[in-house]
């Protein structure tokens, strides 16, 4: 997030929510953008394909095609620009290569971007000026806006977006990209990116490298890395013959399991170091018993870039180790010495390699956690990013046209399938499945259908379809619901008996980013 | 500013400052029931009711603004008169079975009485039936136990937003209903359990975690939730070494993301920890079976066939798939590892799953 | 002395109370236009000088009142109370059914003062035919321009008394639960809807068009010196005479029981008159040379209230009637505040208990301990009010108490 | 019948009037029905539970089915120095129910209710909010036969 989360709740007055299902996916954020809506008078606009807790309270609702997230963006700059809502000052002063920007948007007219996205034209005109007038304007997203072949693209647009109506470096403004795991913001702060050292530092700038080789007293590679779904392809062709899966289970939440499991399957070395025998683990050569997070000390950074202390509350588990520990005896025993008696001395050690980290210590997050960057002990901390400059100077606009989503609806798959996540289930169900209350109230997947799509399957709520792409099918129960539009259907991927990545597509990603499409692919549901 | 008399202390507080605020300043401890500073004002437990000289009635401090000359005694006859009815009040309605509730030792009603003397009530008569059983695994609602304060309806409204709950009837017959006093699984409610964080006493109690540990029984260890990337701060509550429940901290230095406010899974979805299901011995394949080994035998091995396919095929044949649920000390050393010992950059976490 | 003095009935059943004209032909609006006429300031104090106090229980100056509305809000409302709840009052019925438009002009006078052109009419739910009325008689107005843009509007109750207490009838408009708010902020200062309010009662409305016609002088100088004006009074229970009566305020409680009602019925003597409606003292028979209006009766430890005389003769059961406005009030309580909402449930109780003759000392102790905190630590008026009748009679009635404990 | 949408959306200009339109519901359905009170609470913008706590707290609003008539009989003080308790129980015993129930033909329902203002003619009871006064167990029959 370029902005910090309480923002959210006091100082924006009007929301752009994107491809979030707040309420759900990141609950707490949720409830203090309805209580800012409520009490505050702030305004909020909904743009999701499903109609989300949130979308009852919305000044205007975009019920829209999942997939047309860039049609519906430009549409909305092209009425700012019509209209003359644009934040004339900040773009000539913080900004450039708006004109082509300018451009491209000429084209989608609210009633052009209509027809692509199923949605009002008046209500995309309605939107564009309760952002482009509010005081101070907030866009959040998360999944829905980046998990589609044109992922890259549509963040892009969120930002154009912003940088058109200057809603970026001010409280309650900003780009801001809701993450979805606990440390996901820190895992990739870390580092634990194919193409960067901790603190994004390109892995192939030699002066870079050059500064790790020092610091880490050996030669370093100067070649990018692999992502996790080019890992999983050239294990698949026995390129990749080793891998390490530490916390993660790609059998459930990886595209096209059946895909993942033949690479795994292909391994000469699967490790696996996680806290239950996973769907992944049970493929392992070996597996290392970690703990959970509260048998560990630590730090975790969320996704408003907030870096927070872990307590260890009890002694691990049996003969668990904390995972730290598991990776320095692996690595001392590849002759590597890594010697720590802490993780705050690890911490200590990043703050020497990680410069937005630099002035964070275990003391000063004892109370409250730091916004990075920080980068001296003097500092505070920064809730905010580009309130005076952008990392590279000026604000960079990018010109982006609308495409389609890769598999589209056609005569054999009829429907959109999109996947997510549920209330009361987080991710691969690791840890809710084996939630005593969660599991209970919620012990299998359901497949959301809209009541019309279903009176025309023939299909009851509650009665058990099966869920059909070119990938595979599963077998759930249907939840007849107008939480989805016609034509449209969810499915949740908590549930490896049911997995929903059995049916997501493998063989598409965002060019750049490398994310899968689970946001839309060609569907069918058949009777049982 | 304005100076007021506090318990013949006199203080001066900004213009605005509510009585109950002044007095704590003087240092005067007043009992609240209804109060929270989070939430809006209800004034209606009237347990903070104070004298201030010239007035007719006793003032509730949480809801009366400080005035200028104020002259006020909070432990005046009067005053400990009334707290000791409304206590004796809410004591005959209040089903007492302190020997099995959650709360015994964190409840509110019960320091009270205990610091006010208050034994037995004298209006003990017909008691209110208003419990019945609300099939959730997450939230215990035992009515009889419940007092009135609102605290539940007004953090579901205006803190967590589902306004799934509110006061039915009125007078002697109020309680806290859902819409048509049905099921909470059937109303807005959200279980987040914000309600079981305000709750006075024991009407609302968490099921998961009912007969594990009372909070003079546990300790309670600050930590950050281990779901989404919020970031909310909570207490692990431990008793002999074993994770009991979790409970909310309010204060936002110790909160700042969620003061206090969590959702299903960081208030009710814990219970993983304590799970028969862990790994707690690390594991071998053979034969194609898993099976236990010890850490040397489990490390020595995964070292060696690292070491076979570095030499073999290169340092670029192996990969890591970090995790997003680890922490960064740990995800910095792992993919330190891949890097510095054993140079690859093939080094990732599902950040786009 | 004894006879009524008609000022806000004095054309009660010449005219129709639904037609503007009507009321026109009788000299009615000219005080609305002479208000209209002067700066609200001095308006504000004209009504001011007048004395009018409150006529719905607090006794408040009503001028006084209307000045500690901000100048500078943008939105203010004129609320009139005609939740008249109180067993044994339907005054503020008898005022609207006789003299509907008094009521209206008072309302539009009050909001000249203020600066408001939005009024609403706040109507107990039992009385659906006076909403029908109102209604009627706002629309005849508004036809005849005599409102001028002062708007009103009709706004039912659905049976709560509490709604007569001020903020909890300002809940009540906004679709809410009847209960009281508590007080600063008063609704002078923060309302309906957050904005500044005047609420005042019916007759306290209907006093208006006279003072303004007459001069505040004429008004002061009626009835009592400190509580000038009129009061409409309803008498029930054992009187000869059932019914309503206007006035002025320095008239004593002995002549309104004895000339206008005619005295006890069937003959008997009196051993108890409570005023004020349900929530008043019982006073006495030694009592009853005191004047009706509100210091009087405050001085005696009662309260004028809505102007109910309930009359009750020597064979009357005072615990019995005592223990049945004990379930008058633990049926009201709106349940908020936890002195009010277990003090009337123990209320009753112990009050039952005494009625049915099972309880002893014990008991009337701790109903009186009771009694004494509802009164200082209750929210409303409503439970500080609610334990009157049963202190009032364990101190004048001690005898019927102590006949029916053990 | 007329529908509860089109009741409630005759009431939807009043601010805050969500009363008004249970009123305006009670008038044709006697009672409130559990979709008129979501549908009302959906048009005047509050919570369902906020919509139930409503209609809970007011005595003449009720959410459970009721009969054609509801008699209401006042136990205030003036009118039960009247013979109140008498006639509570004539009515009881006439119609074959207890207060709060409905007879079994949906004709009547019999509720209590405080003071209705017509203190000038007790004992007091209404019948659809109809004031009847002077009412005595022995016109009672006759009272009541006049509603079909």
């Amino acid at each position: 997030m370029t902005n910090s989360i309480n923002e959210l709740e006091k100082d924006a007055t009007a929301v752009f929510l994107i491809g979030t299902n707040t309420t759900e996916n990141h609950p707490i954020i949720g409830y203090k953008i309805r209580k800012n809506v409520r009490y505050n008078g702030a305004k909020l606009i909904v743009a999701d394909p499903r109609n989300i807790e949130l979308a009852d309270i919305a000044d205007v609702y975009l019920q829209f095609r999942p997939g047309t997230d860039v049609a519906l963006v430009n549409a909305m700059m092209n009425v700012i620009i019509t209209e003359g809502l644009d934040a004339k000052d900040f773009i000539a002063n913080r900004t450039e290569n708006y004109e082509q920007v300018a451009e491209v948007v000429k084209k989608y007219t609210p009633e052009y971007a209509a027809e692509i996205c199923g949605v009002d034209a008046e209500d995309i005109r309605k939107a564009a000026r309760i952002y482009a007038t509010a005081e101070r304007g907030s866009i959040c997203y998360a999944m829905g806006v980046t998990q589609h072949s044109t992922g890259t693209d549509n963040v892009k647009t969120m930002c154009n977006l912003a940088l058109l109506t200057g809603n970026l470096g001010k409280a309650g403004t900003g780009v801001n990209p809701l993450r979805g795991q606990n440390n996901v913001q820190g895992a990739c702060d870390m580092g634990a990116l194919p193409v960067s050292y901790p603190a994004y530092q390109a892995v192939t700038n030699p002066d870079i490298r050059a500064k790790f080789e020092k610091a880490w007293g050996v030669p370093l590679s100067p070649n990018n890395g692999l992502t996790i779904p080019d890992v999983v392809n050239k294990a698949h062709h026995g390129e990749i013959k080793g891998l390490m899966v530490f916390g993660e289970n790609p059998m459930v939440s990886d595209p096209d399991i059946t895909h993942v499991s033949e690479s795994l399957d292909n391994l000469e070395l699967l490790i696996v170091q996680d806290i239950f025998l996973t769907e992944t683990a049970m493929k392992a050569d070996v597996v290392f018993p970690g703990v959970t997070f509260a048998e560990k000390n630590g730090t975790f950074s969320n996704t408003e870039r907030r870096v927070q202390r872990v307590r260890q509350a009890i002694t691990p588990k049996g003969d668990a180790h904390p995972d730290w520990q598991i990776i320095c005896e692996l690595s001392n025993r590849l002759g590597y010495p890594m010697n720590y008696s802490s993780p705050e001395e690890i911490f200590e050690e990043i703050r020497t390699v990680t410069p937005s980290y630099a002035g964070i210590n275990y003391q000063r997050i004892d109370n409250t956690g730091i916004h990075w960057p920080c980068p001296n002990e003097e500092h505070p901390g920064t809730p905010i990013l580009h309130g005076e400059k952008f990392n590279r100077g000026l604000g960079l606009f990018h010109a982006i046209e609308f495409k389609e989503p890769y598999e589209l609806p056609d005569a054999e798959y009829p429907l959109i399938l999109s996947t997510g996540r549920s209330l009361f289930h987080y991710h691969t169900g690791t840890m809710t499945r084996r939630s005593s209350a969660l599991n209970e109230f919620m012990p299998s997947n359901v497949v959301q259908i809209n009541p019309e799509t279903a009176a025309a399957l023939n299909i009851v709520d509650n009665e058990k379809v099966k869920l059909v792409t070119r990938r595979g099918s599963i077998e759930v129960n249907a939840q007849v619901t107008e939480m989805v539009p016609a034509g449209v259907v969810f499915t949740f991927f908590h549930f490896s008996e049911a997995a929903a990545n059995i049916l997501t597509q493998a063989e598409v990603f965002d060019p750049v980013a490398k994310i899968p499409e689970y946001k839309v692919s060609a569907a069918r549901i058949d009777k049982i | 500013m304005i100076t007021l008399t506090i318990n013949g202390k006199e203080i001066q507080v900004p213009k605005g400052t509510m009585v109950l605020d002044a007095c704590q300043q003087a240092g005067a401890d007043i009992p609240t029931l209804c109060y929270d500073p989070d939430l809006r004002l209800a004034g209606s437990c009237r347990m903070c009711v104070v004298e201030a000289k010239g007035r007719p009635n006793l003032m509730a401090a949480c809801v009366s603004p400080a005035e200028n000359g104020m002259v006020i005694e909070t432990e005046s006859p009067d005053v400990v008169e009334s707290r000791k009815i409304i206590l004796e009040l809410l004591l005959a309605r209040h089903k007492l079975e302190c020997h099995t509730c959650e709360r015994d030792g964190s409840c509110k009603l019960q320091d009270y009485c205990y610091r006010y003397g208050v034994t037995d009530s004298r209006y003990l008569n017909e008691m209110p039936h208003f419990s019945k059983e609300d099939p959730n695994p997450f939230i215990k609602r035992d009515y009889d136990k419940c007092i009135m304060c609102t605290k539940c309806v007004r953090v579901c409204e205006e803190i967590t937003g589902a306004q799934a709950i509110n006061v039915e009837d009125r007078g002697h017959h109020a309680k806290i209903s859902t819409v048509f006093d049905g099921k909470l699984a059937d109303s807005t409610c959200v279980f987040c359990g914000q309600c079981v964080m305000v709750c006075p006493v024991g009407a609302l109690t968490s099921k998961v975690s009912a007969g594990k540990g009372r909070s003079y029984q546990t300790q309670s260890v600050l930590t950050t939730c281990t779901y989404c990337g919020t970031g909310c701060t909570f207490e692990l509550n431990v008793k002999d070494d074993h994770v009991v429940g979790v409970t909310s901290v309010r204060d936002s230095e110790l909160s700042p993301v969620n003061k206090g406010a969590l959702c299903v899974k960081g208030r009710f979805g814990w219970d993983f920890i304590e799970s028969e299901d862990r790994l707690t011995t690390p594991l071998i394949k053979e034969n194609g079976e898993l099976r236990p080994a010890s850490w040397d035998e489990a490390l020595d091995f995964a070292a060696n066939k690292i070491k076979e396919i570095k030499a073999k095929n290169g340092p670029d044949a192996l990969a890591l798939f970090s995790s997003a649920r680890a922490t960064n000390e740990e995800n910095y050393l792992a993919q330190k590892l891949f890097r510095a010992a054993i140079g690859t950059n093939n080094v990732d976490h599902c950040a786009r799953l | 002395m004894a006879e009524e003095m008609r000022v806000l009935l004095e054309y009660a059943d010449k005219i129709n109370p639904e037609i503007a004209d009507e009321y026109v032909k009788i000299g009615g609006y000219v005080g609305l236009e002479k208000a209209r006429k002067m700066d609200p300031n001095d308006l504000i104090q004209e009504v001011r000088s007048s004395g009018l106090r409150g006529r719905g229980g607090a006794g408040f100056n009503a001028g006084m009142k209307w000045s500690f509305v901000p100048k500078n809000a943008e939105i203010k409302y004129v609320v009139c109370n005609l939740d008249e709840g109180e067993p044994g009052t339907y005054k503020d019925r008898i005022i609207c059914e006789k003299n509907a438009q008094a009521l209206l002009e008072g309302m539009a006078i009050c909001g000249a003062a203020i600066d408001s052109n939005q009024g609403y009419i706040y109507c107990r739910g039992e009385y659906p035919f006076i909403v029908k009325l109102l209604k009627n008689a706002i629309k005849s107005a508004k036809e005849l321009g005599a409102l001028g843009d002062f708007n009103i509007e009709v706004r039912m109750g659905a049976g709560a008394y509490v709604c007569g207490e001020e903020t909890a009838l300002i809940e009540s408009i906004e679709g809410h639960r009847g209960e009281p708010r508590f007080k600063p902020p008063f609704p002078g200062v923060a309302g309906l809807w957050g904005v500044p309010t005047v609420v005042n009662n019916v007759e306290t409305f209907a006093c208006l068009p006279s003072i303004l016609t007459n001069g505040a002088a004429w008004f002061a100088g009626i009835g009592a010196a400190k509580y000038p004006g009129t009061k409409v009074l309803t008498l029930t229970g054992d009187t000869n005479n059932p019914t309503y009566f206007e006035v002025p305020t320095d008239y004593i409680l002995r002549d309104v029981i004895y000339k206008l009602g005619g005295g006890v019925k069937g003959g008997k003597k009196l051993k108890a008159v409570q005023v004020g409606g349900t929530s008043g003292a019982f006073i006495p028979e030694s009592n009853l040379d005191t004047p009706i209006d509100f210091d009087s009766m405050g001085a005696i430890g009662a309260a004028l209230g809505s102007g109910a005389v309930f009359v009750m003769d020597e064979t009357r059961d005072i615990v019995d009637i005592v223990s049945r406005i004990s379930k008058f009030f633990e049926h009201e309580s709106c349940g908020k505040c936890n002195p009010c909402r277990e003090g009337t449930f123990r209320c009753r109780e112990i009050m039952e208990k005494i009625n049915s003759g099972k309880a002893t000392q014990k008991d009337i102790d701790n109903i009186l301990l009771l009694s004494r905190v509802m009164k200082k630590a209750a929210l409303c008026g409503l439970g500080q009010a609610a334990p009157i009748p049963i202190e009032s009679t364990i101190k004048h009635f001690a005898d019927e108490y102590a006949r029916k404990i053990v | 019948m007329a529908d509860y949408k089109d009741i409630i959306a005759s009431c939807k200009d009043q601010k805050g009037g969500i009363i008004e339109a249970f009123h305006a519901l009670q008038q044709e359905f006697n009672y409130i029905p559990r979709e008129a009170l979501t549908e009302a609470a959906r048009v005047f913008g509050i919570s369902e539970a906020q919509a139930y706590g409503v209609a809970t707290f007011y005595s003449y609003l009720s959410v459970e089915k009721r009969g054609k008539y509801i008699i209401r009989m006042c136990e205030s003080a003036p009118c039960h120095v009247a013979g109140a308790d008498e006639l509570l129980k004539a009515i009881e015993k006439e119609l074959s129910i207890k207060v709060g129930e409905t007879t079994s033909d949906g004709k009547f329902t019999l509720e209590l209710t405080e003071c209705v203002g017509q203190c000038q003619a007790t004992p007091v009871i209404t019948i659809n909010s109809e004031p009847l006064f002077n009412v005595t167990a022995e016109v009672l029959p006759q009272v009541l036969s006049a509603y079909k």
